[in-house]
């Protein structure tokens, strides 16, 4: 039971290289192979999570015991996040049986999905990695594929996103390998619980090296998930790629990044280091600033996915903060907002993806109307934007005031008073939206959307998720406590 | 002797990333950068590490060489 | 297992939410069944919430909380004198609102959207009032402004949807303000029940008084007071009558409701006093009763004028609130309960006018009292009441509110109150005196039939009139003495 | 201090090759050139490891398998970037017909 997350991989990276086999049989299969094997996957990580449930969490190697090896550390933030990646990767992966064809070229279809499944497995890897040799490679994968998504789509504008996100990326890989050097340097190790105990060994004869090396992670994986002034990348990749792509990069890839440095930061160098370097500081002015620039570019965007794509740089910036903040609360609502994010956000992707599907409009001023053609699409986009917004009753709400409520746990009442703000600003961006696709126009009849399927059921599937979060987050909200725990544990 | 010969070799690799990387003619960069993947393999071997060494010679001075050759081919070798 | 009368405000506010999602679907089968229907749950849903009233009377207090919904802090329920009597009114004025709609609607369109959305913002008015604690009571009065704005924008016209546009961003400033405000509250207290004895805060600090702030801001906004009345004045107008007769009847007085809960159940009257925070209330609330009424005069358009007049009766309701004695309170529940009576009429009324003629100037009603007596008529009662006349109902509010501003030892606000009657008067008399003597002596001829307002119109409207002269002529008045115990409750005096 | 410098000079000279590399793929708006920057930044990283793992870091050197199991990583990732990002150059240059980051941004702006 124990080898269940072990599992995962190996079933994502095992059917990744027997799809584009596959699909020289029967053109439609590698989207269906791809989707059994997702859903096992989110079997197997619900079955894992039950075994955690059961026995408590727990580390292995994997590759036999005795001396050091490639370890497997799976804890509540590895639950977690095993949950949330396979969820929102499944529900993205039936929106793409409906939506792909339009975007990409059939041929490339067998390879998106392969890239797909090996971009789940890096990040199921990366959630999960006890030392930080796998953690680099399945890093190194997930740059690879994550830019693979972006590029896979014709067109030169994603070609250039996908190359300006690949330099960018390599920089950061190469920060993040430099900081490894620097640890391993004084330490002698790659493995975390060896680390955790030798770092504070290693702190009192070279600080400099730890205080660089944190710097160094936090700037190298600061790239990869956004943090602003690092976000540069963003915008271009998250607006031109297909929708499917934009959602799990949006939803689900560079968050996986904040929970792997997160780890780091607080499971290796411990919550003291963190605040020496006045790292937590930094990264809360940052992260506000990142929240008004995120919100003040995507009110300027005409574009809607551009304007998605600054959201998430200001959604980003809130994880960050939560994070940052340093309290159990704050962790808390980062952790919420992991999760609420990514289900949001990649709904918000698809349903503009679906505008898109349905109608070649992209520019937000055209979109008057649109209410009435496709209701059900604009009904979903309005619950994502409502939450967002961060109205009670939608998931969005949750997150925010449990980060509200790390800001005063902190002793940092401000940072309640900037995510206020900028839920105000979410509003000024996201509700015209809604209001104008339903309001202030005399368009009569609603007509049914005729949507796909497998688009219309991801989508709603999702949004009954965000209700779920909303209303009765109970056991989102123990899971996110067991987590927050391991993490500052 | 053998501290020279380090000091030397490593000097060469900077020098001649430098010049890689501010050479304007495209194909010299990829020949300096050849050489240099050379001596980083025949460093590494001085360090004791032979097989990482022999991949460095092929991978770098190999495989990534004639990617990039094969790149300049396809678009153009001057800035 | 709780008792099933503890259930009861959990009924009566989420059935005509529930009942939407019924409504949605009748409504693509028959418009007259959706009409039907529409009203059968605003009737259902004023039964509901009258029937809680034996056991509030024989109780005080009934309710029941749910944890699981919105951890941490729980949805719960919780009904006393005070939620009692505004959800009864509330429930009752939109009963009258959805009889006038069937007609009044029948040329404005998409009512079946109307229909639900009155009924959503229905449900969050009575959560309003019906909430124990202040995290529910703010989850409902998003409900309820999220839904108030599908209203105000109902027209449609680029007119309604710049004065939506304003509502929108200023509730949810307000909304913001609101969720600031509770943070605080829980930080500090660790819980945000509302209830008699349970202050939430104890002490006079920085945390406190952001707080004290925050809320002032958030139900502020709401209830109009100024400076934070700016979208008021727009959106009122802008909407059909019988959503601007709830959004000024009743609407408003979620945000009044919710200033009564935070000084005297969330701080605690002592402490607002001690604090000096009154001082700011009282200051908000002279400055808001001058400016509605001398704003007021200067509307020519009918709607307007009232709407600016529901900004200076807004003042009456803070001042009494922040007079911080039992005759003050008494006075504001009382006023917030005629008001809602008034105001429906007033609105109802000018509804009925503009639906017969279409104009919406004052000065274009010359001689309409000789075509629609009743609705004049009861335009008329309402406005003498909204004066102060006796003896209808605005008279003893403002009777009762001079006693307490004489308790607390303001004079001046007896004057305030005085001059402020005085400019009602300015600015409702000639709308009457024009109904009936604004044309020549010769045109002066009553129309047969008296008025073509069909039934399902002016019923309402004689019947929320009748309100006004009731609730101030009778002895034995059930509203004053309800609004008199549930002062005394929130004073803590025990009798 | 000549000793410690030559006892860290391989230190010296990776540092000086991550720091080339990195300011090239920074800011050099050729391309090709930011590649080759990459492979640079890479190698000099890989230095600076092998220097550690084999003459003996501070903590002593034991025999760990995962130092140069990284590096062999490293190198693989390295390589399939390199080719991954040469073949998205070639394709860019057919749409734009330059490989310079800056035009490819001055004829975006334009067809825009």
């Amino acid at each position: 039971m124990s080898h269940l997350p072990v599992l995962i991989l190996v079933v994502y990276f095992a059917a990744a290289l027997l799809l584009p086999l596959l699909a020289k049989l029967k053109n439609s299969f590698p989207g269906w192979g791809a989707l059994a094997v997702t859903s096992l996957a989110l079997l197997l990580s619900i079955a894992s999570a039950l075994y955690v449930g059961e026995n408590g969490p727990y580390s292995y190697f994997p590759g036999g015991h005795g001396g050091p090896g490639i370890e497997i550390t799976v804890d509540w933030v590895t639950v977690l996040m095993h949950l949330t990646i396979n969820l929102v990767g499944l529900l993205i992966l039936v929106y793409s049986l409906g939506d792909l064809k339009s975007e990409l070229h059939p041929d490339s279809l067998p390879a998106y999905y392969s890239i797909y499944l090996v971009m789940l497995a890096a990040l199921n890897g990366l959630v999960m990695a006890g030392d930080l040799f796998n953690l680099y490679i399945f890093i190194e994968i997930c740059t690879i594929a994550a830019c693979a998504l972006v590029a896979i789509k014709p067109g030169k504008l994603c070609l250039e996103a996908g190359l300006k996100y690949m330099f960018l990326s390599t920089l950061g890989s190469g920060m993040i390998l430099l900081g490894i050097g620097l640890v391993y340097m004084v330490t002698g190790e790659l493995n975390m619980g060896a680390l955790s105990e030798a770092i504070p060994l290693a702190f009192s004869s070279y600080p400099w090296n730890i205080y660089v090396a944190m710097s160094l992670f936090i700037v190298g994986f600061g790239i990869k998930s956004a943090l602003f002034p690092l976000h540069v990348w963003l915008p271009d990749a998250h607006a031109s790629a297909a929708a499917p792509s934009s959602a799990i990069h949006s939803g689900l890839i560079i968050k996986v990044f904040i929970i792997v440095v997160a780890r780091l930061i607080f499971q290796i160098f411990g919550a003291n280091l963190f605040a020496a370097i006045p790292a937590p500081e930094v990264i809360l002015l940052l992260s506000t600033i990142g929240i008004f620039a995120g919100s003040v570019l995507a009110i300027a965007q005409t574009d809607i996915k551009r304007m998605l794509a600054y959201s998430t740089i200001a959604q980003i910036s809130y994880i960050f903060m939560g994070f940052a903040l340093a309290v159990p609360s704050g962790i808390m609502g980062g952790l919420l907002h992991i999760v609420n994010h990514g289900i949001m956000k990649s709904m918000l992707f698809l349903a503009a993806g679906a505008i898109i599907y349905k109608t070649g409009i992209r520019k937000i001023d055209e979109l008057r109307g649109i209410g009435f053609r496709m209701p059900l699409t604009m009904s979903i986009f309005s619950i994502g934007a409502l939450s967002m917004v961060g109205i009670p009753g939608f998931s969005g709400f949750i997150s925010k005031y449990y980060l509200a409520f790390g800001a005063l746990e902190a002793g940092k009442p401000i940072y309640v008073a900037v995510i206020l703000a900028s839920s105000l600003l979410n509003a000024i961006y996201y509700l015209p939206i809604v209001v104008r696709a339903f309001l202030g126009h005399k368009e009569g009849k609603f007509v049914w959307d005729q949507l796909p399927w497998p688009m219309a059921t991801a989508m709603v599937i999702m949004a009954a998720f965000n209700l779920l979060f909303g209303i009765l987050p109970g056991s989102l909200l123990r899971l996110v406590e067991l987590a927050a725990t391991a993490l500052l544990s | 002797m053998t501290g020279l010969l380090n000091i030397l070799l490593l000097l060469f690799l900077v020098v001649s990333a430098l010049i890689a990387v501010c050479s304007r003619d495209l194909l010299t960069a990829v020949i300096i950068f050849i050489a240099y993947s050379l001596v980083m393999a025949l460093v590494w071997q001085m360090l004791r590490a032979p097989e990482l060494a022999v991949a460095e010679a092929v991978v770098g001075a190999g495989a990534t060489a004639l990617l990039l050759l094969a790149a300049i081919g396809k678009t153009r070798r001057h800035e | 297992m709780k008792e099933f009368y503890n259930y009861l405000p959990v009924l009566a506010t989420c059935f005509p939410i529930l009942a939407t999602l019924p409504l949605f679907f009748i409504q693509r089968s028959s418009a007259k069944l959706r009409d039907i229907a529409a009203l059968v749950i605003a009737g259902i849903t004023l039964a509901l919430v009258g029937s809680m009233y034996p056991f509030i009377k024989s109780l005080g207090t009934i309710g029941v909380s749910f944890s699981g919904i919105l951890p941490p802090f729980g949805i719960s329920f919780r009904a006393d004198v005070l939620s009692f009597m505004l959800a009864l009114i509330a429930s009752a004025v939109w009963l009258l609102a959805t009889i006038y709609s069937k007609e009044y609607m029948a040329h404005e369109g998409r009512l079946n959207r109307y229909y639900p959305f009155l009924l959503l913002s229905l449900g969050g008015c009575l959560g309003v009032f019906l909430t124990g604690d202040l995290f529910s009571l703010f989850v409902f009065f998003e409900l309820m402004s999220l839904a108030a704005y599908v209203l105000i924008v109902h027209e449609e016209s680029p007119l309604a949807m710049a004065a939506g546009y304003k509502y929108l961003i200023l509730t949810l400033i307000g909304g913001l303000a609101l969720f600031f405000g509770i943070v605080i509250a829980f930080e500090v207290a660790g819980n945000v029940q509302i209830g008699p004895g349970n202050y939430l805060f104890t002490e006079v600090n920085r945390l406190s008084f952001m707080a004290f702030i925050s809320f002032l801001v958030g139900f502020g906004i709401k209830m109009g007071i100024f400076p934070m009345h700016v979208w008021l004045p727009d959106a009122h107008p802008v909407a059909p009558s019988p959503a601007s007769a709830l959004l000024s009847g009743i609407m408003l007085k979620t945000g009044a409701y919710g200033l009564i809960r935070m000084v005297y159940n969330v701080y605690g009257p002592d402490l607002i006093a001690q604090a000096g925070w009154d001082k700011i209330l009282l200051v908000l609330a002279g400055i808001t009763i001058f400016l509605g009424s001398a704003v007021a005069i200067a509307q020519t358009d009918i709607k307007r004028r009232l709407a600016y007049s529901s900004i200076g009766q807004m003042g009456y309701v803070l001042l009494g609130l922040s007079l911080l004695n039992v005759n003050g309170l008494t006075g504001t529940i009382f006023h917030i309960f005629s008001h809602a009576l008034m105001k429906s009429t007033l609105f109802l009324c000018a509804g009925a006018m503009i639906y017969k003629t279409g104009k919406r100037q004052i000065r274009e009603f010359a001689g309409i009292g000789f075509q629609m007596p009743i609705t004049i008529g009861c335009f008329t009662v309402a406005a003498l009441a909204m004066i102060g006349i006796p003896p209808f109902n605005g008279f003893i509010s403002k009777l009762v509110l001079s006693i307490g501003a004489l308790d607390a030892g303001k004079p001046g606000f007896v004057f305030l109150l005085v001059l402020s009657s005085l400019m009602n008067g300015i600015y409702y008399l000639p709308i009457i005196i024009n109904a009936f003597l604004g044309v020549e002596k010769e045109k002066r001829v009553w129309a047969k039939p008296f008025t073509e307002l069909k039934a399902g119109m002016w019923v309402p409207i004689v019947l929320l009139a009748l309100g006004c002269l009731i609730f101030g002529l009778f002895p034995i008045n059930y509203p004053l003495a309800w609004a008199e115990s549930a002062a005394n409750l929130l004073m803590g005096v025990v009798k | 201090m000549f000793d410690k410098l030559l006892a860290n000079l391989h230190f010296l000279a990776a540092m000086l090759l991550f720091i080339i590399g990195f300011y090239t793929m920074l800011t050099d708006s050729n391309l090709i050139k930011k590649v080759i920057g990459l492979n640079i930044m890479d190698t000099g990283i890989f230095l600076f490891f092998i220097s550690l793992g084999y003459s003996g870091g501070p903590a002593g050197g034991e025999a760990n398998p995962l130092p140069s199991a990284l590096m062999y990583g490293g190198l693989a990732a390295a390589v399939s970037l390199t080719a991954f990002g040469l073949a998205m150059i070639v394709r860019l240059y057919k749409y734009y017909g330059t490989i310079d980051a800056d035009e490819i941004m001055s004829k975006r702006g334009e067809a825009e």
